[in-house]
């Protein structure tokens, strides 16, 4: 199979759905002529015109309402926020309105809007740029969120998303555009909420996401060295979340790690922890162990930044420990 | 000049909000009615006004205060009563209530628990009424004390810059719950808000249906010709406390007289009088049609059901 | 000692806070001539007048913004957010800016701002006047969050919150402030991060914060009568936790539910449970329980509004569950 | 008429920002500096002009591209060019970095990673200021594309009301990242949305550092003197763009240059030059001065250590 970044990846997804369904269409901030922050969105605007990729002025709390009255009739937009640090700007409209219509409307409409937006350190700029917050995202029922780790998955994905009639909020990671992966030539589309065995093992389960997927790669793949058998699961959705794949790798372990850049106090480690706890306990050999971002606003300094998400070594660490146990 | 269906038209919806709005305070004094309810009592003529110039598919969006709205855009009585009440044939189920009737099929899109909340809904369809160009528009209706929460004015820009079929009417009761205009707002007239984004505006005498109305056709044929946006302020006045157990101390009984005295339903009945279009016991015959029709949304709502126990967990994802 | 309401005993500690210390004021909607939503500033306005009760515009990223500068400069302020449902708006603020701005400038600021809010369900008010969402809160370093339970703790933490020099959440409860308890004349105040045992056990722990607390209260009493022995922990702080007292519970009962009103996926329930799972974990004879808000928006009809959330009945339930495992 | 002291004085620091910002280009390129820096050069009559009417206990608040207002507001080069870097001798002990410069003892309120998210600590501070009824007042900066956000018609209308002491700065350079304002403002003519609040405003040539300190010192002693806030748009334009990776395709190379023909330093160094109120040799001098200044504090920010790892832990609650 043909390899491509994930930026790529997620080019071709909005490419595809645009192609193929005249109410998909796209705005946000910078994402025409500049062809988005992280350069998602480049070459849509140059084909698509003012009237499908609509630069926005920065206004995010209106960009998300408009999304989604557009949505609510006939209109299927992909709406960006730039970076998920100003999501607490459109909250209350992604909270209050997005989420809530269809249920407090008894059922009466569809709201079929995708939200994207990317997270995620590494890039060194500070504690406005870097954050995840993806928690605050799951504690909304309503809507559905995703966060891919490979280009693969961030095509299917996106390409489910906006096919979707619920909402969708999508999230991707900014040390991750420039990743390379297969991905298919033919059409293909991902099922929302469902988990992927991203390595199986037996000693020992990586619960993971997004890019903190790679890591648990990594240290796995050193940790083989050490004679240790690592499953890593990445989620992919967050919400739903696929319990049953939960549940089957602790099973087969008996011993869970979880594995978040987010900071960890109310982290969605904390929900898979529970879920574990109420659905899977028995199973347990030795208490889930997060590993996860530090609960500080992330700092500018590079060193500091290494330290406050966890890297190879810190998830080879509580490998290394939860065995010992 | 008016033609006598349509004053009657006018006069029964003016009638049927007051009715409604006055049936809801004695059903929450009885405690019939729970929770809060923002009564649309005085202002009527602002949404019959407005709503007489709308095609049935052109779509609103309301308020906290959106009985009226609902009303005037075709709404169905009974279900709407039942959806206050929180009933299983409520228009929305009973999951909505009071701060969420809605109805798709009849181009509302929704009244909002949240201030200024709707402005982003009613600037995304008009955005998708351009975009699939049609020719449908859209109003957006608020309070006066939305104009100071940002998210209004992040819209009003986006309508501007893209010409969105969109009419903004501002209803300026005066108060934003305790607060008047001049201590929440740094302009008192509020269609100078509409001067930072170039959005052309205008203040009308929201007690006067007639005014409302021909203003509001006035501003729905300039978006509906391409134009864009504009601005309607519509003075008017709530009757009744913010929500119920409001005592009103931050106005004063004499104020709420003079308002009363101008009462839209007395100020258009009189006029149509005056003017021959109506008689007497025409508007009678309407008075009792309306308490008839109430009277019987009430019987319904509160004969209706309560949802079943499973209806917690539908309707939240398709 | 004299019983004062729960909405009685905050305004007592604003009225002597703004007594003792001339740089606290309040800012809020319709907290002036109203004396708030709730009453809770009740006869402050014409006592301070507009200099120090401030009713804003209804504008509440700007509230929270203006509050951040304020207490950047010399001040104290006390914001309120009318309903929790409207933080979404001011969440930009809170998070980015009122949180982190200690720790992006080095240590070199103090933030002396509370925000007072409300939240919960019980008054069939629908989906935008009835959320929890304090689990949106936990997950934000930088602030504290306190959620008290009865007029005495209301009066003590709101003290203490006003006197902090951190940023604190102070969320009340619409359904506690007609409810009545013990105050002493005595001035006090309250530690932050400190729960409070409201009534000794040993089957099992019940560990909750805020109305639910009072739920729980009856439940043991109804529990008590089938010879069940129930402990009640009442958090009062969620950030930062009193970690230390829930491990004691779990040490003494070994088995646990968690109640809350927030909706159950990513809440606060989640967080406590990792704390247990990752520090008591050998001390728990059965799974954590979560007895949590149901995962939907709140339903207005009064029928649907009661199922969405914990009651007596569900507690009991879910104690004899644990107890028969 | 300008004297000489106040000349070298506004020269030298036009120049010392110039100089940081071109040799952070320099550090970022070299992969010095990480992360992005969001640079002012272009801009710097803009936060000259201003600061140089400014009180030292007098406050600012800054935006992402807040540079030039930290060394303008007297920041320390060294502990400037350190915090870029992540140093633990920088400005906010490298935890804050470009994005989050702020000293407080300067009455820097800091800069910001969040487009419009000053708005409200400046409008507190002017609130704090007048309720402490101290005389010192507050400048904001931000961009054009801030002036579309929600929070900054918030703030503009609550300053209004209170009759804050907050000078507001639109330093206009034409974009918005990629959008130009004719993209993205509904009213090109910025200054109107003051309109919306009846503060004064006032559009001036922000490449002329003398223009932007006498409207400042109208406005800065207007705001003094208990009169409310006002309301600057200073016409200006980046001449890098917005991060180092853009290859600026939404303006061009002609526009570029029509405005560094206009450029701030040689503007100014000329007219002083003109007037005989600098002669070149010490102009010369200044740039010398300014050279070494800035090479020093790069000096002093790459040797530097990093914070401590225990630093990741420290700062957070008092
Ligand atoms: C964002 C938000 N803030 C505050 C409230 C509480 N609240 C409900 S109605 C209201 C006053 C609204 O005033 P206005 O817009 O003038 O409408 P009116 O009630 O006068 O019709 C307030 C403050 C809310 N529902 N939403
Ligand atoms: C709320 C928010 N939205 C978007 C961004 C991303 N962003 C950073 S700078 C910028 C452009 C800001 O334009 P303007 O206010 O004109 O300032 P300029 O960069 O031109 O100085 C954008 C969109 C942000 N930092 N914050
Ligand atoms: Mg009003
Ligand atoms: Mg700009």
């Amino acid at each position: 199979m043909r390899e491509i970044t994930y930026r790529e990846a997620l080019n071709e997804a909005l490419l595809e759905e645009m192609e193929k369904d005249p109410n998909v269409f796209l705005l946000g901030e910078d994402i025409a002529i500049y062809g988005g922050a992280y350069g998602v969105t480049a070459g849509l605007w140059k084909k698509y015109g003012d009237e499908r990729v609509l630069d926005t002025p920065i206004s995010e709390n209106a960009i998300v309402g408009t999304g989604l009255g557009a949505a609510l009739t006939g209109m299927r937009p992909v709406a960006e926020i730039m970076y998920i640090d100003f999501i607490g700007l459109c909250l209350e409209q992604l909270n209050n309105q997005v989420a809530k219509i269809r249920y407090m409307f008894g059922g009466k409409c569809t709201v079929p809007l995708t939200i994207r937006t990317e997270g995620g350190a590494g890039r060194t700029l500070g504690a406005h740029h870097s954050q995840s917050l993806e928690s605050w995202l799951i504690h909304i029922p309503g809507i559905k969120v995703v966060m891919p780790s490979t280009p693969y998955d961030a095509k299917g994905l996106l390409k489910a998303s906006i096919r979707e009639n619920n909402p969708v909020v999508f999230i991707e990671h900014k040390m991750l555009y420039n990743t390379k992966g297969p991905v298919s030539d033919e059409e293909y589309v991902l099922p929302i909420g469902v988990a992927d065995i991203k390595r199986e093992g037996k000693d020992v389960s990586l619960i993971t996401y997004s890019r903190m997927t790679l890591f648990c790669l990594q240290a796995a793949e050193i940790l083989a060295k050490e004679g240790i058998s690592v499953e890593v699961v990445d989620l992919r959705t967050l919400l739903p979340m696929d319990t049953e794949a939960i549940i089957n790798t602790v099973k087969k372990t008996n011993k869970v790690i979880i594995v978040e850049e987010d900071c960890k106090t109310g982290g969605t480690g904390a929900e898979i922890t529970a879920q574990i706890m109420e659905k899977a306990f028995d199973y347990l050999d030795a208490p889930v162990v997060r590993v996860a971002g530090a609960d500080v606003p992330m700092p500018k300094s590079p060193v500091l930044e290494k330290l406050a998400i966890p890297d190879t070594d810190s998830i080879c660490q509580a490998v290394r420990e939860i065995l010992a146990r | 000049m008016t033609d006598k269906a349509l004053a009657k038209k006018l006069l029964q919806q003016l009638m049927e909000i007051r009715e409604f709005e006055d049936k809801i305070m004695d059903l929450l004094a009885k405690n019939i009615a729970e929770g809060g309810s923002h009564l649309y009592a005085g202002m009527e003529a602002v949404a019959v006004g407005v709503m007489s110039q709308l095609a049935s598919d052109d779509y609103i969006t309301s308020t906290h205060r959106g009985h009226g709205h609902a009303i005037a855009k075709d709404g169905d009585l009974n279900a709407l009563m039942a959806e206050i009440l929180g009933k299983k044939t409520g228009v929305c189920k009973g999951k909505g209530g009071s701060l969420h009737l809605a109805d798709l099929s009849k181009g509302n899109l929704g009244a909002n628990g949240i201030v200024a909340g709707g402005l982003g809904i009613a600037t995304g369809a008009g955005l998708s009424m351009k975009l699939q160009k049609k020719d449908n528009i859209v109003v957006c209706f608020f309070g006066d004390g939305a104009t100071n929460n940002g998210i209004f004015f992040e819209c009003l820009n986006m309508a501007a810059l893209w010409k969105l079929p969109v009419v903004y009417v501002c209803e300026n009761n005066c108060y934003g719950m305790s607060v008047s205009v001049c201590r929440a707002s740094a302009v008192e007239d509020i269609s100078k808000k509409a001067l930072a984004f170039g959005i052309p505006s205008e203040t009308v005498d929201g007690q006067d249906v007639l005014a409302v109305r021909e203003a509001a056709g006035k501003w729905i044929d300039y978006a509906r010709s391409g134009k864009g946006p504009s601005f309607i302020v519509a003075d008017t006045y709530r009757y009744y406390g913010h929500s119920r157990s409001d005592p009103r101390v931050y106005r004063t009984r004499e104020e709420e007289k003079l308002w009363r005295d101008r009462d839209p339903i007395k100020l258009f009945s009189t006029k149509m009088m005056e003017q021959g279009i109506l008689k007497e016991a025409e508007i009678k015959e309407i008075e009792e049609v309306v308490a008839k029709e109430i009277n019987e949304a009430v019987e319904y709502a509160i004969n209706s059901p309560f949802p079943e126990p499973e209806e917690l967990y539908t309707d939240l994802y398709v």
